[in-house]
C-alpha cells in the first residue's frame, strides 16, 4: 500500500523533470545546449497560471508553452544565429525569466510572488487499471498532463528515429557541416530543436503550477530544469533513458518526503537528488555519448 | 544518362576565386566530357579543391561562368548542384559516425517529407549496390566501417541523389592499396554506366592508371589538359611544379654518431582489437635523418604521439640520449632535448589567437631566460623574438599580431624557430612541409638538413615520398602500424618503397633492428 | 524628494520575502494596513500600485528576492519622514533596531521580532503573538475531528517560531485525546520553505496516506496551499493558519478546510496605526493572545459541531487555567502530565 | 572522450573573443586600423547598456511611467547622495570577487557556475573560524578568517574540478548540483550544528531566536573605509558599510591582470584555453592547469561573502544573501573577463541595485524592472560583442584584399 502511494508520488514529482528532459533531448540532439530550461520552466509556471486563471487550463497550457518558446526563441537567436556561447545565453535566460515573472506577477496579480488559485484539469482515472488495488493510487486522480508526458516518451522516440525531421535534427547535432552540405537547413533545424525544448519546459512549468499546486509561486521550479538536464545526460540523450532517469530523480525526491521522521538530518535528504546526479554523472557519463557537435556553434566555412 | 557520353558535360570559363591574401583560382578554364574520368592534379594549395567546391556550389566564384550540358548555370549551393546532377565526395568524409549507412545516405534527400520508410529505402540502396558492385550492410553504423567502406557510403550518397557527375577529392589519400584497387573497380563500373568522374589526386601513378584525361593546376592557374595515354609522370610533375622535379638537395655528409632516439617494440592500442602501432622499433643517431614513410592512416600519427608522451603505449620503450623516456610527459621530454614539429600545426603546433611572440615561447615560457620570479621577462622575450624573426625570415608586420594572421608558411616558420632555437638534440618533424608552397618547403628542408649537419638526430615523417627520399638517410616503412622495412635512402627506388608502403612486400624480421 | 505639500502622517510597511499574496502572514498584515486606510483615510487614492495619498500617505514595499535590502528599505522610508514604519517579520529585527536608532522621530513597529530594552518612550514597538495558544485550540479541534486517531502538522521553515505552533497544536490535540498520535514534518530550513506548495502537498499526502492522519494543520505560509490540495485529493481535512484561509481558498478546496488558526497580524497592524493616528503610540512590547483576540480560530462550517467545546477550551486558556507550552520539550511534558 | 560535452571545444572560447587588438605595452594599438577596432570594442558595452535601458523604458511606458523621470530619479538617488555612493561601492564589493572568480574560470574556458555554492561554503568556514577562535589579535584572526573562506571555496570547487579533469563530467552541471548541496549543507551546519544557542527569546515570548551561528568576534571583523575616505573629504554616514574588502578586491583585480598577462602561469591559462592540444604538445599539462585554475577560481569565490559577513551582518544566518555567484557571471561577461572590466561591471550592478531602491520608493516602479534590465543587458552585451567582432572580422577580410 505504501509502495504504490510512493510510486504515485514519484510519478508526480518526475513528470516536470521528464517533460523538460524530453525537451532537452530535442535541443541537445540538435546540438544546442540549453541551460536556460530552468528559466523556460519558470516562464511556464507563471504563464500557465495566468492562462488558467483567466481562461482555464487549456489556455494555461497554451500560454505556458508559448512563454517557454518565446524564451527559447531568444536563446536560439542568441546562440544559433549570433553564435554566442550557449551557456552564457542560457544563464541570461534564467536571470531574465526570474526578473520577468516577478515583474509580471505584480502587474497581473498585484502580488510579487504568487498567483491566486487557478483552475486545474479534471483528474482522470485510467479505466481497468484502477480496478487493481495495488495500482489504484497510481492510476486514479491522475492529471491528464501526466498521461501526456508519458505518451511523449514513445512519441519522441518515434520522432527522433522514424521521421525525416528527427533524422535531420540528429544529423545537425552530430555533424552540422555534413548536414549543411547535404541540404539540411542547419539553422532552421536547430531553431526547431530549441523551440520544442522551450515548449516542453513551458509545459513542465505549467504542470507544476496548474496541475500540481493549483497556483503560481515564485521559485516553485526549485532547480528542476537543471535536474532535467542531468536526467537527459543520465538517460544518454535518449527519450526512454531520460524517462527512467527522471523517474529516478522523482523517486529520490518523493522518498525524501517520506523519511522525514528518520534520524538523518532533513537537509541531507534534501540533497539526495543532487548527490544522485553527481554520482550518476561521475560514474555513468563515461558510457554516455553526447551528440558529437553538442554545444559547438556551427559556423559555415568559406564565406 | 549515357546520352551525354562523349559530349561536353561541364565547362568552366574564367573562374576566379580569391581568399584573403590568396588567389586560389585565377581565370581557370576547364572542360569535362561526359562519361570520362577526368583527373585534376596540382601541388598543395594549387586550387583544386577550391575549383571543385565552386562547381559543387560550396563557394561562389568571384567571376567566371559555369556551363552544364551547354547551359549557363548559377550554382548557388550544394542543393542546386545536386539538382543539376553533380555530386561531391570530400577528402574528409562528411559522414555521421553515429548514423547507419542508410541514414547517412538518405539524409537531406529523404524519399518522403515526413516519415522514414526504411524498408523502401533499403531496397533502393540494395539496387544501387548491386548495380555498381558495392558490398555494404545498409543497417550497419558508419562508425563500425573501414575507411574504404566509408568512402563507398559517400559515393553511394552521391549516386542516391542521382548524380551524373561525381567529384572525388583525393579519394585515395586515405586508402590502403587493396582499397584503392577496389575503388578503381567501382569507378570503372560507374564509368561503364555512363557516369562522369572528376578525380583529384597527388599520386600520379594512380592518375595515369584510372584517368582518361588530366588537367593540371599550378598556383591557381590552369596549366593545361592532357590525355592520360599520351603523357607520363615526369611530364605531369613538371607541369605541376613549373620546373623539373626532384630538385637535388645536397645532403651534408655526416658520420652518424650515438643513438639519440631509440624506440623499441612500441605498441599503441587502437579502437578495435588490433593495435594501431604494433611493436615499432627503430633507432635514430646523431647527424642522421631517419625517415618514416607510409600511406596516411597507417599509425604514423599515433606512433609519434606515443613517442612524444601524448598517448599511452601498452608496450615497448623509448630511450632519449640513452636514458629511459617512456611515459614521460611532453614537457619532460622537451626539457631533455626533444623538439617536435607536429603534423597539424593548427591543432598541435600553435595557439592561433595568441600573439606571434607568445607562440615563439610556447613550452619554453618557464625557461629562466624568459621568466623571472616576478613574471614573464618581456624584454628578453621580445629580443629573442626579433632574433628569431630575422634568423628564420618570418614575414610579419608586428610581433603582437595573433599568429593566425600569418600565412601557412610563416606559421610553420614560427614553429621551426621555436623548436630549433633551444638547441634540441632530437627533432621529430611530422609532415613539416604539408600545405606549404615551394619556397617555404625548401626553407623547411634546408633547416632540417642544417640540423642534421649540426649533429642532431632527426625523425622525419612524411606522406610525400620525394621528401622522405631526398632528406632521409635511412627510411623505415610503416604499414598497418608495423615497421615493415628499413632501407638506406640511396639504395632504394620509389617503386620499391611504394611496394613496402602498400604491403606488397616486407623485410624479414632480421632486417628490422630489434 | 521634492514633492510640494505632503501629508503629516505617513504610514510605511515593508513586507517580508514572499510579500503580498502569501495568503497568510504578509496578506494578513496588508489587511490591517488596508483596513486602517479605509477607516482613517477613505479618500486616499492610489498613485501607483503601492502608494496611496489622501489625508495621509500610505505605502508598502517588498524587499528584493533575497531580502538583503530590508535595512535600506526601512531607512529610505524613515528618511522620507514616514511617521510609522512596519517591519513585517522577525527577520527585520536587526535592521529595524539599527534604523530606529538613527531616526528617533520615526516610529517603528516590528512584527514577531524582539528588540531588547524597550520602554514606553521608545520609538519601537514589538508586536508579538501567542501562536501556541491559538494552535492549542486548533489542535483540540483536530483531535475532535479525527477518526483515525492520528493528526498531522506541516511546518514551513524549521525555526523556533514555527515550533511554537507545533508545540501548541501537539498539546491541544493531546489535551483532548491523550492517546492521539501527532505526526509532524517541516518543509525546509530556509525562507523558501514558506513558498513551496509542491513539497507541502507531498508532505501532507505522506501524512494522510502513510501515517493515516485525517486532519493536518499547517504553519507554512504559501506552502499551505499544497496541504489543502492534498486534503482535497484524499478527501481528508486540513487546518489553515494566520488568516481565515477558508475565505481565500477556491470552492473546490473549501470543504476540506476545517478551520484556521488566526494570527491577527491585521489586528496588530491596525491597532498600531490607530495609535499613531490618535497620537497614543507607546513603545515597548505588545502581545496579542487568545484573551484579546490577537490569536484565535476561524468559524468555518467544518467545526460547526464542535464549536462549543472549542470555545470552552479557548476560555480556559484565555483565563490562564491551561498553560500552553511554547516549545516541543514543554509540550511533551504537558502531554506526559495528562496521562 | 573526457572533453566531450565541453562547449565550444576546440573553438576560440567565446567569453574571450579573440581580440588581437588588446594591447599590453601601449594603451592604444599603434596602427590606425587596430585602433579603430579597439574603440569599437570599447564602445560595445555602452551600446548594450543603452539597448537594455531602452527595453527597460518600454516596460516603464507599459506600466504608465515616464522612463526619463525614472532614470533621472535613479541617477539623482544614486549619485546625489553620499550614502548612495557608499552603498554602491559596498554592493559592488562582493560582486568584484564573484566577477573575478567567474572571469578566471572563463579565461581557461571552464564555466564555474558554482561560485554560488563556493562562496556560501567559504562564508561558513569564515564564520566558524570567526566565532570559535577567541582572544586573537585582529592581525592574526582576520587573515585566518580570510584563509578559511578561501579554503572553503577551494574545497567546494575541488569536486567539480576533479570530476571535470578525471571523469569528463561537465562542470556546468556538476557545479549547479554542488550549489544545491551547498545550500543544504550550509543550512544544516547553521541550524543543527553551530546554531547560536545563547540567544534568548524576549521576556513574554517575544521574537524568535534567529537560526544563525554565534556572533563573529570583533577581532575578525573587517573595518570600514570611512577613515580612509575622510582623508579625501568624503564622509560616509555610519549606515554605509564600505569596507577594506573593496580595496582588497581592486588589488586582487590588479594581481589577476598581472598574473594573466605577465606570468607563465597566466600564459599557460591562456594557451590552454585557446588550444589545449597545442599547449599539451608544448609540454603544458592542460588538465593540471585547468584543475589549478578552477581551484583558484574557487578560492576567490570563497571571498565573495566576506564583505556581507564581516562588515555588515557580523553573523552567518540562514538568510545570508544568495545569488551573488550568478550576478558574478553577469559581471564577468559585462567586463569581458577583464579584471578591471569586472570592477566596472560590479559597480554598474551596485548602481542598478541601489537605483532600484530609489525608483521603488520614489517612483513606484517595481525593482524587478531593474532585474529585467540586468538580464537584457547580459544578453545584449554578449550579442553586441559578437556582432562587433564579426564586423571587425569582415572589415579585416575586406581590407586584406
Ligand atoms: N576557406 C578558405 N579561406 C581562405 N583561404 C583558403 C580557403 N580555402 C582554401 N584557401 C586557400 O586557397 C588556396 C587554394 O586552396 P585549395 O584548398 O583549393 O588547394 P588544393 O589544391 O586543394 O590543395 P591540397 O592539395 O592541399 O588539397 C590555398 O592557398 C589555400 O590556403
Ligand atoms: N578558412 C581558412 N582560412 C585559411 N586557410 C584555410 C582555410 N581553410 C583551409 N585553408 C587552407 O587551405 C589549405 C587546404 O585546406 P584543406 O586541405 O583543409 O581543405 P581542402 O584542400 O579544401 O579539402 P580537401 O581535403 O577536400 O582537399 C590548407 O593549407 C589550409 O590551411
Ligand atoms: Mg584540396
Ligand atoms: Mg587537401
Amino acid at each position: 500500500m505504501g509502495v504504490s502511494e510512493l510510486l504515485a508520488s514519484a510519478l508526480r514529482m518526475s513528470v516536470p523533470i521528464l517533460l523538460t528532459a524530453l525537451g532537452a533531448v530535442y535541443t541537445e540532439r540538435a546540438g544546442v545546449v540549453n541551460i536556460g530550461l530552468e528559466g523556460m520552466m519558470i516562464a511556464g509556471t507563471f504563464w500557465g497560471a495566468v492562462g488558467s486563471f483567466y481562461y482555464g487550463p487549456f489556455v494555461g497550457v497554451l500560454l505556458g508553452m508559448l512563454a517557454g518558446m518565446l524564451l527559447a526563441l531568444i536563446h536560439a537567436v542568441a546562440s544559433v544565429t549570433f553564435k554566442i556561447n550557449q551557456i552564457v545565453s542560457g544563464v541570461a535566460m534564467n536571470i531574465l525569466a526570474a526578473g520577468l515573472t516577478r515583474f509580471l506577477c505584480i502587474q497581473f496579480f498585484s502580488m510579487a510572488t504568487t498567483s491566486p488559485q487557478v483552475h486545474s484539469f479534471k483528474a482522470w482515472s485510467i479505466p481497468l487499471l484502477d480496478q487493481v488495488s495495488f495500482l489504484k493510487p497510481v492510476v486514479t486522480g491522475v492529471s491528464p498532463l501526466i498521461v501526456v508526458a508519458l505518451l511523449l516518451v514513445p512519441v519522441t522516440y518515434y520522432v527522433l528515429n522514424r521521421t525525416v525531421f528527427g533524422l535531420r535534427l540528429r544529423s545537425v547535432g552530430e555533424n552540422p557541416l555534413a548536414a549543411d552540405t547535404l541540404g539540411v537547413n542547419v539553422t532552421l533545424t536547430q531553431y526547431a530543436g530549441v523551440l520544442i525544448s522551450g515548449a516542453l519546459a513551458g509545459l513542465a512549468g505549467t504542470y507544476l503550477a496548474v496541475e500540481h499546486t493549483g497556483m503560481y509561486i515564485e521559485g516553485m521550479t526549485q532547480g528542476r530544469g537543471f535536474i532535467a538536464l542531468a536526467a537527459m545526460i543520465f538517460g544518454n540523450w535518449a527519450p526512454v533513458g531520460a524517462m527512467w532517469a527522471s523517474f529516478l530523480f522523482g523517486l529520490s525526491e518523493s522518498i525524501s518526503f517520506r523519511v522525514v521522521a528518520s534520524k538523518i538530518p532533513y537537509q541531507f535528504i534534501k540533497m539526495i537528488p543532487y548527490v544522485v546526479t553527481l554520482v550518476v554523472l561521475a560514474g555513468v557519463i563515461r558510457r554516455a555519448t553526447p551528440p558529437a557537435a553538442d554545444g559547438v556553434p556551427y559556423e559555415r566555412g568559406g564565406e | 544518362m549515357s546520352s551525354t557520353t562523349g559530349a561536353e558535360i561541364v565547362r568552366l570559363e574564367g573562374v576566379t576565386k580569391r581568399f584573403p591574401g590568396v588567389l586560389a583560382n585565377d581565370r581557370v578554364d576547364l572542360s569535362i566530357m561526359g562519361g570520362e574520368i577526368h583527373a585534376i592534379v596540382g601541388e598543395n594549395g594549387a586550387g583544386k579543391s577550391t575549383l571543385m567546391k565552386i562547381l559543387y556550389g560550396l563557394y561562389r566564384p568571384d567571376s567566371g561562368t559555369i556551363y552544364l550540358r551547354g547551359a549557363k548555370q548559377s550554382i548557388d549551393g550544394p542543393g542546386r548542384a545536386v539538382a543539376l546532377g553533380i555530386g561531391m565526395v570530400h577528402q574528409h568524409f562528411m559522414l555521421i559516425p553515429a548514423f547507419t549507412v542508410t541514414e547517412n545516405i538518405i539524409l537531406g534527400h529523404e524519399p518522403s517529407r515526413t516519415f522514414l520508410n526504411f524498408k523502401k529505402v533499403a531496397t533502393h540502396i540494395g539496387e544501387l549496390c548491386r548495380k555498381y558492385g558495392f558490398s555494404l550492410d545498409p543497417g550497419a553504423p558508419v562508425s563500425s566501417l573501414s575507411v574504404g567502406e566509408q568512402q563507398r557510403v559517400e559515393i553511394l550518397k552521391v549516386l542516391y541523389r542521382g548524380a551524373d557527375v561525381l567529384i572525388l577529392d583525393e579519394p585515395t589519400a586515405v586508402l590502403v592499396p587493396q582499397e584503392v584497387a577496389e575503388l578503381f573497380n567501382n569507378l570503372r563500373a560507374l564509368k561503364a554506366a555512363g557516369k562522369t568522374i572528376i578525380f583529384i589526386s597527388h599520386k600520379l601513378d594512380e592518375v595515369l592508371e584510372i584517368a582518361d584525361r588530366v588537367s593540371v593546376l599550378r598556383q591557381g592557374r590552369m596549366v593545361g589538359t592532357v590525355e592520360a595515354a599520351r603523357t607520363d609522370k615526369r611530364a605531369l610533375a613538371e607541369m605541376m611544379v613549373g620546373r623539373p622535379v626532384l630538385f637535388d638537395l645536397t645532403k651534408p655528409q655526416v658520420t652518424p654518431g650515438d643513438v639519440l632516439l631509440d624506440v623499441s617494440g612500441l605498441t599503441v592500442p587502437g579502437r578495435g582489437t588490433r593495435p594501431v602501432v604494433n611493436a615499432a622499433s627503430f633507432k635514430v643517431r646523431a647527424g642522421e635523418v631517419y625517415g618514416i614513410a607510409g600511406v596516411e592512416g597507417n599509425g604514423q600519427t599515433e606512433l609519434i604521439e606515443a613517442v612524444m608522451g601524448l598517448r599511452k603505449p601498452i608496450a615497448g620503450a623509448v630511450h632519449l640520449q640513452g636514458q629511459a623516456a617512456t611515459g614521460l610527459t611532453p614537457g619532460e621530454l622537451r626539457r631533455r632535448g626533444l623538439a617536435f614539429i607536429p603534423e597539424d600545426r593548427h591543432k598541435r603546433g600553435l595557439v592561433l589567437p595568441m600573439t606571434i611572440w607568445e607562440n615563439l615561447i610556447l613550452g619554453f615560457h618557464r625557461d629562466p631566460g624568459f621568466s623571472k620570479p616576478s613574471g614573464l621577462n618581456l624584454k628578453s622575450i621580445m629580443s629573442h623574438s626579433n632574433e628569431m624573426k630575422k634568423r628564420f625570415d618570418i614575414r610579419l608586420s608586428r610581433l603582437e599580431n595573433p599568429v593566425l594572421a600569418l600565412s601557412g608558411g610563416n606559421q610553420q616558420k614560427v614553429i621551426l624557430a621555436r623548436e630549433f632555437s633551444h638547441d634540441p638534440r632530437v627533432i621529430i618533424a611530422s609532415q613539416p612541409s604539408r600545405g606549404l608552397d615551394i619556397g617555404a618547403t625548401e626553407f623547411v628542408h634546408q633547416q632540417i638538413l642544417k640540423a642534421k649537419g649540426a649533429g642532431k638526430a632527426v625523425l622525419l615523417l612524411s606522406a610525400d615520398l620525394e621528401e622522405v627520399m631526398s632528406l632521409a638517410d635511412r627510411i623505415g616503412v610503416i604499414y598497418n602500424g608495423e615497421i615493415v622495412a628499413e632501407l638506406a635512402a640511396d639504395q632504394v627506388t620509389p617503386q620499391e618503397l611504394g611496394l613496402y608502403m602498400t604491403g606488397g612486400k616486407r623485410q624479414t624480421r632480421e632486417g628490422v633492428p630489434a | 524628494s521634492t514633492k510640494a505639500k505632503r501629508p503629516d502622517v505617513r504610514i510605511g510597511l515593508v513586507f517580508d520575502v514572499g510579500g503580498r499574496g502569501d495568503k497568510s502572514f504578509n496578506d494578513s498584515a496588508y489587511a490591517g494596513f488596508e483596513k486602517a486606510m479605509k477607516e482613517f483615510d477613505p479618500t486616499a487614492k492610489s498613485t501607483d500600485k503601492t502608494t496611496w495619498v489622501g489625508k495621509y500617505e500610505w505605502k508598502y514595499l517588498e524587499p528584493s528576492a533575497g531580502g538583503e535590502n530590508r535595512e535600506q528599505l526601512l531607512r529610505t522610508l524613515a528618511e522620507d519622514k514616514y511617521t510609522l514604519v512596519f517591519g513585517v517579520g522577525f527577520l527585520f529585527t536587526d535592521a529595524l533596531a539599527n534604523v530606529a536608532k538613527a531616526f528617533p522621530a520615526t516610529k517603528f513597529a516590528l512584527i514577531d521580532g524582539f528588540v531588547d530594552k524597550l520602554t514606553d518612550a521608545s520609538n519601537i514597538v514589538c508586536l508579538g503573538f501567542s501562536e501556541h495558544e491559538g494552535s492549542f485550540v486548533v489542535g483540540a479541534a483536530a483531535a475532535k475531528l479525527s477518526k483515525t486517531g492520528t493528526v498531522g502538522f506541516v511546518g514551513g521553515m524549521k525555526i523556533p517560531l514555527i515550533e511554537k505552533f507545533e508545540a501548541g497544536f501537539y498539546a491541544g490535540a493531546k489535551y483532548v485525546n491523550p492517546k492521539i498520535k501527532v505526526v509532524s514534518a517541516y518543509i525546509g530550513t530556509t525562507g523558501d520553505a514558506f513558498k513551496d506548495p509542491t513539497k507541502g502537498k507531498e508532505l501532507a499526502l505522506s501524512q494522510f496516506q502513510k501515517d493515516k492522519a485525517d486532519v493536518v494543520y499547517h504553519a507554512s505560509g504559501a506552502s499551505g496551499v499544497g496541504v489543502f490540495q492534498a486534503a482535497a485529493q484524499v478527501k481528508k481535512l486540513a487546518i489553515g493558519v494566520d488568516s481565515d484561509q477558508y475565505l481565500t481558498a477556491g470552492a473546490d478546496l473549501q470543504p476540506y478546510i476545517a478551520t484556521s488558526m488566526l494570527k491577527r497580524v491585521d489586528v496588530a497592524v491596525y491597532e498600531t496605526i490607530k495609535a499613531v493616528v490618535g497620537n497614543t503610540f507607546k513603545g515597548g512590547y505588545r502581545t496579542f493572545g487568545l484573551s484579546d483576540n490577537g490569536v484565535g480560530y476561524a468559524d468555518n462550517p467544518g467545526i460547526k459541531d464542535i464549536k462549543a467545546a472549542l470555545d470552552e477550551i479557548k476560555g480556559k486558556v484565555a483565563k490562564g487555567e491551561i498553560k500552553v507550552p511554547a516549545n516541543m520539550a514543554d509540550a511533551k511534558k504537558f502531554a506526559d502530565a495528562l496521562k | 572522450m573526457s572533453e566531450m560535452t565541453t562547449p565550444n571545444a576546440g573553438q576560440a572560447p567565446v567569453p574571450e573573443t579573440p581580440a588581437p587588438s588588446r594591447r599590453r605595452f601601449r594603451l592604444l594599438p599603434a596602427d590606425p586600423q587596430a585602433r579603430r577596432f579597439f574603440w569599437w570594442q570599447a564602445a560595445t558595452p555602452f551600446l548594450a547598456i543603452l539597448f537594455a535601458s531602452f527595453i527597460g523604458s518600454l516596460i516603464m511606458l507599459a506600466i504608465g511611467k515616464n522612463p526619463f523621470m525614472v532614470y533621472a530619479e535613479m541617477f539623482s538617488f544614486s549619485f546625489g547622495r553620499i550614502d548612495s555612493v557608499g552603498t554602491i561601492l559596498f554592493r559592488a564589493t562582493p560582486l568584484i570577487f564573484a566577477g573575478l572568480a567567474s572571469a578566471l574560470s572563463f579565461r581557461i574556458n571552464l564555466f564555474n557556475i558554482g561560485v554560488e555554492g563556493q562562496y556560501l561554503i567559504g562564508a561558513v568556514f569564515a564564520s566558524i573560524v570567526g566565532f570559535s577562535l577567541k582572544g586573537l589579535p585582529a592581525f592574526i584572526h582576520l587573515p585566518l578568517v580570510i584563509l578559511a573562506a578561501m579554503l572553503g571555496g577551494v574545497l567546494w570547487a575541488w569536486l567539480p574540478a576533479y570530476l571535470k579533469v578525471k571523469r569528463g563530467v561537465h562542470e556546468v552541471i556538476s557545479t549547479i548540483m554542488m550549489n544545491y548541496v551547498a545550500f543544504s549543507l550550509m543550512h544544516w551546519l547553521i541550524a543543527d550544528i553551530f546554531i547560536d544557542r545563547s540567544q534568548v527569546i524576549g521576556a513574554g515570548g517575544y521574537g524568535s531566536p534567529r537560526v544563525r551561528m554565534p556572533l563573529i568576534e570583533q577581532s575578525a571583523r573587517i573595518p570600514t573605509m570611512h577613515g580612509f575616505f575622510a582623508h579625501f573629504g568624503i564622509n560616509f554616514p555610519s549606515h554605509v558599510y564600505v569596507n577594506w574588502l573593496l580595496f582588497v578586491g581592486i588589488a586582487l583585480a590588479g594581481v589577476m591582470y598581472y598574473v594573466i598577462w605577465r606570468t607563465p602561469f597566466g600564459y599557460e591559462i591562456r594557451a590552454v584555453a585557446q588550444n589545449p592540444d597545442a599547449a599539451e604538445a608544448a609540454g603544458i599539462n592542460a588538465k593540471r592547469q585547468m584543475f589549478r585554475t578552477f581551484l583558484l577560481s574557487g578560492a576567490i569565490a570563497g571571498l565573495v561573502g566576506l564583505s556581507d559577513l564581516l562588515a555588515y551582518f557580523g553573523y552567518l544566518d540562514i538568510d545570508f544573501p544568495r545569488g551573488r555567484g550568478f550576478d558574478g557571471i553577469a559581471v564577468a561577461l559585462l567586463g569581458k573577463n577583464d579584471p578591471f572590466g569586472v570592477i566596472i561591471g560590479a559597480v554598474l550592478f551596485g548602481f542598478l541595485s541601489r537605483g532600484a531602491e530609489g525608483v521603488q520608493v520614489f517612483s513606484g516602479v517595481p525593482a524587478e524592472v531593474i532585474t529585467i534590465i540586468q538580464g537584457v543587458m547580459i544578453l545584449s552585451i554578449v550579442v553586441a560583442y559578437e556582432i562587433v567582432s564579426r564586423y571587425i572580422r569582415i572589415q579585416k577580410k575586406k581590407e586584406a584584399q
